[in-house]
């Protein structure tokens, strides 16, 4: 009975949306906006990667609310999952030798490979969100396989506040140096295509990628506190 | 290629589908891991290497483990 | 605008948003210097806004501050609008901040409370962004910022109550925000563009047949924040079960600012003229049935989040009517619901925790424990029933004023039952009132006050409720602008886009 | 500005009242009567000024404006002085109290929202006021606590009915005429169509029959009277529900015009004529409720009820012998009414509380000021000659035989017989009788209370025999809405349609007690005997048997009893179930169910999109 | 015939029908299933439905990724970045809207021992 409901009023829904899907065709050019990114970016924010000048150029307004959502779901999980924690130390079965060594192995090389996708944002695709990702998965595998390891909360915390500061911050040096403008992309555009070109865009990239890179791991971190 | 394109699809709404009515939460969150995914593959071929590396890195494996460990936490089957 | 400074000519409306987004960043290392300085900050900060906001307001009502974010130009970046209404309400959030932020110094006592710090201050600076924006993603984004913090918050305290209302919350929230993603997407697909009066630009010249379906899409996923009838479900469980402090700004400032972007959405985005009807309705019955729901409530905190579902109903009801008269009185009215309901949630918060339980029996015998607080309590529900000289008074006139102005039978068919949704409304406030002051308290209970950092906001608050109540022309003036702001579309596509 | 300064100190004051108490109570005893007393003063010193002028700022771009003409000073007048005496006789009534801080601020509240109704020369003002008496009243009626709480619900919640159909009248002429300034609308409005004037006259009608009891709406008022603290009943009743006589006068002469409030409906339902016939039945049915009280103060509500009826049968009939017998009428009822809550007061604070009838008697001796005070009290309410209710009394039947409504002159003689029953019942209770055994002791009421009688007993007496002074007064009333001016002297009325000469009167009376008084002298001496002689001749009973005034009017009882019930007060009370039992029932659409929640949110989008294609708005 | 039509036609809409099924069944999951994680799982299959739209709506045919790695791409036919973008954006904001979910379905399991939505109905009324 109620998915039948259901799937009646989605089914008015999806009328809805079929009328108006007719006047989106599908692969064709419909954005002025996009059209000017992609002509004019490369000059305005010089970077090459389109994409990330959007990110953090033309609506890094976005990106800063989109970190400070992150924070939020950190911060919130963490007030969430705080209970009086009982310091009860079980015994952990250890992973075992390969496993161990495998993990230790791995885990910089993981690092490595995040923090090579951020700071290359602005060249090729990738960026401080995915190359965060990447840090953060290197977090899990290192709890996975080496028990008892833990990142200390400490550190990630600075490391989080530390990287939405310096969003901040940089984007209000932009506001006092260039006037009237928050996030103005005030440092020397550099040559397209190099690693040092795009102003601050790098530079809010790898603290994005520093700070997405902890919430994550600290967001597993909480989550697998109790399981153990 | 649409055809190919096509099939993805296909899989993917029906990996969709089995989340709807898979019992066991595990197998469900595999499904979903699944549809991320496809849709990864399918942003690749929609031009957006950005979003698709974003997709399979956050949306299919990091999304899947926080499940895992929430259904670790909880209860595997849905009752 | 171009060569100034950081300070010259005003400040710029963008520190609103980043100056407190920079101190919720900064917080937890602020904690590992001081723990105990920690709870002034949000003081601090608000303090800092409310005062940039009443600087500013002067010069937005001379003409209207456009904020380019990164130097380009609008369409082409996000930009904030910061006109009398955004200004209005970002002084009306640093307020309502500020004092609550003052009483939390000493409510909010166990707990994470540094985190509890951060997700104030990120709720509330959401709330700022959402009004200032100019650009529908980044409202989107703000929205996100304002929902995700509401959610935790609600779950602060980690009671059973706390964390399933949030939850449920939360799968709401997450299904409206989904809704408005899809509006958006629609939209951008349309029109290619997000900016919000490039869009209404562009609205016009198609016409509003196709720009319907984003628009249903929109109004749904804002309305769920805003507390639209069939979309408020989570909210007498949310704001019943979060900290009372929580719960003031959740009624006060956050369902207001839903309704705020629901509304900026129909002005300014679509101009809908032929579809106000329907909001008209919908106004009327969310205003009923909360009213009603409220009428037959035990629990004061539940009972105060149903009369918040009735005051937005009247506020809907205010703005869906759609000239300038109504459009003033709505915004009046969003002003006294703030200062009303914050007021009541505080007095109740401490009386809660005097008494040990939300049962409204409970309450009995506050007029002599706690008499300063049961005087706060009594004049904001005096305010929010709308009698005079309290700032509810003035509020409720203008909307029934401006819908007696319509002159059509349906419009008096609705006033009546708006009023007796207010005879309900003084019905059961009315009857609070009788327990705190008239019924048969326990024996030996002594005269208990709540502390004097929760006596001082709970002050202000009444000094503004009388104060504007008695004079309402401190802010008659800039709601008419505010109102003209919102209805003139071609006059906000013009200051945006030159 | 004397105005502005006059309210100033009057909402001041009772700020002021309020903060001193909480340093002193003698202080702030002093300082309240201080502020009352000059109230009464400062009207006294400005009064016959007529004149208008705005308060200095604007509400929401309306100018806030007092005017001054003779219908404010004589309701002023009558506001303050009643105002000033209850506040005295509240001095030892509420000493020990708790909360009298509270107390004096409100019915200094009270009186200062009156003032500030009877001066506002335009609507919204008058609504402000209105609705600050009408909270301020709220919290003084459940200060009692107990069964108070309940009286004080009712009241609030039937006043706000009120205040919301006055809110949609005084909205409704702004939305029509751009101004609610008294004087233009009252010149605007000539142009306005019948029904248009219909709807205003009953939108506003609502609210001030609310105030004024009038019959179906009159629900609140027995138990809000019989709750409320006694001092605080003489300003409740004597003026407080009369403004609701003053609404009427204001929206019927005033604003819309007897010309036009006179002609509107046809036949037999023309809308004076159908107030005059709620007037009648509201006469009637209250006095008999009244007789079957046995409740002090209760059998003084329904009276006050039952008197009501009588001001409106005046001022509905529209003439100026009717209007100046309804607003005279209203004047006479507060100074009796006022007279006999302060005497139950008396008797309420010498016996620790105590208004059931049947369990008191036989305090004439013990109080014997207190009895006089009963006795002129009555009087004037049944209106006997040479007390004031008989002049209005007279003003009132006179006009209804003259108009010819031989039915409403019948009922209006109905209600003075019944009224002469409970009053008989009411003194013979308390004050007749037996003395209980426990009640020995009691003594003579405190200074503080027999002032305020005795002035109020004076003012009976006085107005009884001058009714000319008063009457002068409202004569002007009369003329400025329009009416012919009666032949008024300082004795009565001498016009071609009826005189009335209270010399006359006062000579015959002089004579008729003169020789009474001599046929007493001249007859054998009474002699004292105890009451157990001749009650039970002889026999031995148990002293606490000998109270005979139980079960007073039984045939009368069981007679009237059936058709007497409070019918519409239990309607009132179960239509209130029906709205709670709907909101219990509105109230489960929140069930709980996330699920059902999410289908909500889905419901309403689909809607959205539905409407928009099928009707394609 | 047939085939081609049926080729165009796909070729119009795939993108079109896997958003939205995925949205449809999304919501479909979360308003008939009544496990917790269940429709938590519905809210990530209703966001990447969301995603996919969103990237759909920016794509241009034959178009190439908005990356000038190599100089010689013509900016003529480089798909929209904005809804890249955007969807980078949402991708975020949903992982932090799932993983609070999740750890709130933790707590809730703690509190009541159950993820029956159903029988979770203390709040009400």
């Amino acid at each position: 009975m109620r998915s039948i409901i259901s799937i009646l009023l989605l089914a008015f829904i999806a009328w809805g949306i079929v009328t108006v899907i007719g006047e989106i065709p599908f692969g064709t050019e419909k954005s002025r906006v996009g059209g000017h990114y992609v002509d004019q970016g490369r000059e305005e924010t010089g970077a090459s990667n389109i994409v990330t000048s959007v990110v953090l150029n033309y609506r890094g307004f976005d990106t800063l609310g989109e970190v400070t959502v992150l924070f939020v779901a950190a911060i919130g999980l963490g007030a969430a999952l705080a209970t009086r924690r009982k310091k009860e130390k079980r015994e952990i079965e250890p992973a075992s030798l390969v496993l161990y060594t495998g993990c230790r192995f791995l885990f910089p090389l993981i690092l490595l490979f995040g923090g090579y996708i951020f700071i290359h944002g602005h060249l090729t695709p990738g960026g401080g969100f995915q190359g965060g990702a990447i840090v953060a998965s290197a977090f899990i595998l290192v709890y996975l396989g080496c028990r008892g390891r833990r990142i200390s909360e400490t550190v990630s915390k600075t490391i989080e506040s530390l990287g939405g500061l310096v969003f901040v911050v940089v984007g209000l040096v932009g506001l006092a140096v260039g006037g009237h403008y928050f996030l103005l992309n005030f440092l020397p555009k550099g040559e397209l295509n190099t690693l040092f070109s795009a102003g601050i865009i790098p530079i809010l990239y790898i603290a994005i990628g520093f700070k997405v890179g902890s919430e994550l791991a600290g967001v597993i971190d909480h989550l697998m506190e109790e399981s153990e | 290629m649409i055809l190919v394109v096509s099939l993805l699809v296909l899989v993917m709404l029906l990996a969709a589908i089995a989340a709807f009515f898979f019992k066991d939460l595990m197998s469900a969150v595999i499904a979903a891991c699944m549809v991320s995914l496809i849709a990864s593959i399918l942003f690749y071929f929609l031009q957006a290497p950005d979003v698709a590396m974003a997709e399979a890195s956050i949306g299919a494996a990091l999304v899947t483990a926080v499940f895992i460990v929430a259904i670790r936490r909880t209860e595997r089957y849905e009752k | 605008m171009d060569d100034a400074g950081l300070f010259s000519g005003g400040p710029n409306p963008i520190l609103l948003v980043v100056v407190p987004l920079g101190f919720a960043f900064a917080l937890p290392l602020i904690g590992f210097v001081s723990k105990k300085i920690l709870k002034y900050i949000p003081v601090g900060v608000f303090m800092f806004n409310l005062v940039v906001a009443l600087r500013l307001l002067p010069l937005v009502l001379k003409q209207p501050i456009l904020v380019e974010i990164g130097g380009f130009s609008p369409p082409f970046c996000i930009n904030l609008v910061a006109g009398p209404v955004g200004i209005l309400f970002s002084a009306l959030i640093a307020l309502a901040g500020l004092l609550v932020a003052v009483y939390t110094l000493v409510y909010i006592k166990e707990g994470p409370e540094e985190k509890y710090h951060i997700l104030y201050l990120l709720l509330l600076t959401a709330a700022t962004g959402v009004v200032l924006t100019g650009d529908i993603f980044n409202l989107f984004v703000f929205f996100e910022i304002l929902c995700i913090s509401s959610y935790t918050l609600v779950a602060y305290v980690g009671n059973r109550a706390g964390i399933e209302s949030s939850v449920k919350y939360l799968i709401q929230g997450a299904v409206g925000s989904s809704l408005l993603l899809i509006g958006i997407g629609l939209l951008y697909g349309l029109f290619g563009t997000l900016n919000m009066a490039d869009l209404a630009r562009q609205i016009v010249s198609v016409g509003s047949s196709s720009a319907f379906i984003p628009m249903a899409f929109m109004i749904t996923g804002l309305g769920i924040e805003a507390a639209i009838f069939p979309l408020n479900s989570w909210l007498p469980d949310a704001h019943s079960s979060a900290p009372s402090s929580v719960s003031a700004i959740l009624s006060g400032i956050a369902i207001e600012v839903g309704l705020y972007a629901v509304v900026r959405i129909l002005f300014t985005l679509f101009g809908l003229s032929s579809f106000f009807l329907f909001f008209v309705f919908l106004g009327v019955l969310t205003l009923l049935i909360g009213e009603m729901c409220a009428f037959s409530q035990n629990n004061i905190k539940r009972m105060l989040a149903y009369s918040s579902i009735g005051q937005i109903g009247l506020i809907l009801f205010a703005f869906a009517i759609a000239t300038a008269y109504a459009v003033t009185g709505g915004l009046f009215q969003m002003i006294s619901h703030t200062l009303g309901k914050g007021l009541l949630f505080l007095a109740a918060g401490y009386m809660i925790v005097r008494s040990g339980s939300m049962e409204i029996s409970s309450l009995k015998g506050m007029g002599k424990r706690m008499p300063l607080t049961a005087l706060a309590f009594t004049i904001g529900a005096f305010s929010l029933v709308g009698l005079p000289p309290f700032i509810g008074f003035p509020s409720k006139f203008l909307i029934i004023r401006s819908a007696l102005a319509e002159e059509a039978l349906i419009f008096n068919i609705l006033i009546g039952l708006i009023l007796l949704g207010t005879v309900i409304e003084g019905a059961y406030f009315f009857r609070v009132v009788q327990v705190i002051y008239f019924q048969k308290e326990n024996e030996h209970q002594k005269r208990h006050e709540a502390p004097v950092a929760a006596l001082i906001p709970m002050f202000l608050f009444m000094i503004a409720i009388v104060a504007i109540g008695i004079y309402p022309k401190l802010v008659t003036g800039i709601l008419d602008s505010a109102a003209s702001e919102l209805l003139d579309r071609v006059d906000y596509i013009r200051s945006v886009i030159q | 500005m004397s105005l502005e300064l006059l309210l100033i100190i009057a909402f001041g004051g009772a700020i002021v009242t309020y903060l001193l108490g909480k340093i002193s109570c003698r202080i702030r005893e002093g300082f309240a009567v201080l502020i009352s007393l000059s109230l009464v003063v400062m009207i006294a010193c400005l009064y016959g000024e007529n004149g208008t002028e705005s308060i200095y700022f604007h509400f929401l771009g309306l100018p806030l404006i007092m005017r001054t003409n003779m219908l404010s000073w004589f309701f002023a007048m009558a506001v303050s002085a009643l105002g000033a005496l209850s506040v005295i006789f509240s001095l030892n009534y509420m000493k020990n109290r708790e909360r009298t801080d509270f107390y004096y601020l409100m019915l200094l509240m009270v009186n200062a929202s009156m003032l500030g109704i009877i001066f506002s020369g335009d609507l919204i003002s008058f609504f402000i006021f209105w609705e600050m008496m009408s909270w301020s009243t709220f919290l003084l009626i459940s200060y009692n606590r107990g069964p108070a709480v309940a009286a004080g619900l009712k009241y609030i919640i039937m006043s706000i009915i009120g205040s919301m159909a006055m809110l949609v009248g005084v909205l409704s002429l702004y939305a029509t005429y751009e101004t609610l300034n008294m004087a233009t609308l009252a010149e605007l409005i000539g142009s306005a169509s019948s029904g248009y004037l219909l709807f205003l006259l009953i939108i506003f009608s609502i609210a001030f029959a609310i105030k004024n009891a009038l019959m179906p709406l009159h629900t609140w008022l027995p138990a809000a009277y019989a709750e409320a603290p006694t001092p605080f009943n003489g300003v409740l009743s004597g003026m407080l529900t009369r403004m609701g006589m003053y609404g009427f006068l204001l929206i019927m002469y005033v604003i819309v015009g007897a010309t036009r409030a006179l002609n509107l409906g046809s036949g037999l339902f023309k809308f004076h004529y159908i107030l005059a016939w709620l007037g009648a039945i509201t006469i009637v049915i209250p006095t008999f409720i009244a007789i079957l009280q046995d409740d002090a103060k209760k059998l003084l509500a329904w009276s006050a009820v039952g008197q009501g009826g009588y001001m409106i049968v005046g001022i509905a009939v529209g003439t100026n012998l009717g209007l100046s017998g309804g607003i005279f009428h209203t004047l006479n009822h507060a100074i009796y009414i006022v007279l006999l809550f302060m005497c139950v007061g008396a008797i309420q604070y010498r016996t620790g509380g105590e208004r059931d009838l049947n369990s008191l008697g036989g305090f004439i001796k013990k109080m014997p000021f207190t009895f006089i005070g009963t006795l002129l009290g009555i009087s004037g309410l049944v209106g006997i000659p040479l007390t004031n209710g008989f002049v209005s009394k007279w003003l009132i039947y006179k006009t209804l035989i003259l108009e010819g409504y031989p039915f409403l002159a019948f009922a209006a003689l109905i209600g003075t017989w019944g009224c002469i029953l409970y009053c008989y019942k009411f003194i013979h209770h308390i004050f007749l009788g037996q003395l209980p055994g426990k009640y020995q002791n009691v003594q003579k009421a405190p200074f503080s209370m027999l002032l305020p009688m005795i002035i109020l007993s004076f003012a009976i007496l006085f107005f009884g025999i001058l009714p000319g002074i008063p009457l002068k007064i409202i004569d002007t009333i009369g003329t400025s809405f329009g009416f012919k001016s009666m032949n008024v002297t300082i004795w009565g009325i001498a016009s071609e349609t009826g005189t009335l000469n209270t010399i006359n009167i006062f000579a015959a009376v002089l004579i008729v007690s003169i020789i009474a008084w001599l046929m007493l002298k001249i007859g054998p001496k009474a002699v004292s005997v105890a009451q157990e002689d001749t009650y039970a001749a002889g026999a031995a009973i148990p002293k606490d048997k000998y109270h005979y005034t139980v079960d007073f009017y039984n045939p009368l009882y069981r007679m009237i009893t059936p058709y007497l019930k409070d019918f519409i007060d239990a309607f009132y009370m179960k239509f209130a179930h029906w709205i709670q039992s709907l909101c219990n029932g509105t109230r489960r659409v929140y069930t709980g169910y996330v699920g059902n929640y999410v289908m909500y949110i889905v419901l309403f989008l689909a809607l959205l999109i539905f409407i928009r294609l099928k009707w394609s708005l | 015939m047939v085939f081609s039509q049926v080729i165009h036609f796909l070729q119009n809409h795939i993108y079109y029908i896997g958003a939205f099924g995925l949205i449809f069944i999304g919501l479909l999951i979360i308003l008939v299933k009544h496990n917790l994680i269940k429709v938590i799982i519905g809210l990530s299959i209703l966001e990447t439905g969301v995603n996919l739209f969103l990237i759909a709506v920016g794509y241009i045919s034959n178009g190439t990724a908005p990356i000038f790695s190599n100089p010689s791409v013509e900016t003529q036919r480089m798909v929209d970045p904005v809804p890249q973008a955007l969807v980078l954006t949402a991708i975020v904001i949903g992982v932090a809207v799932l993983a609070l979910a999740l750890s709130l379905a933790i707590r809730l399991y703690q509190h009541y021992g159950i993820l029956d939505l159903r029988q979770i109905r203390e709040q009400k009324w």
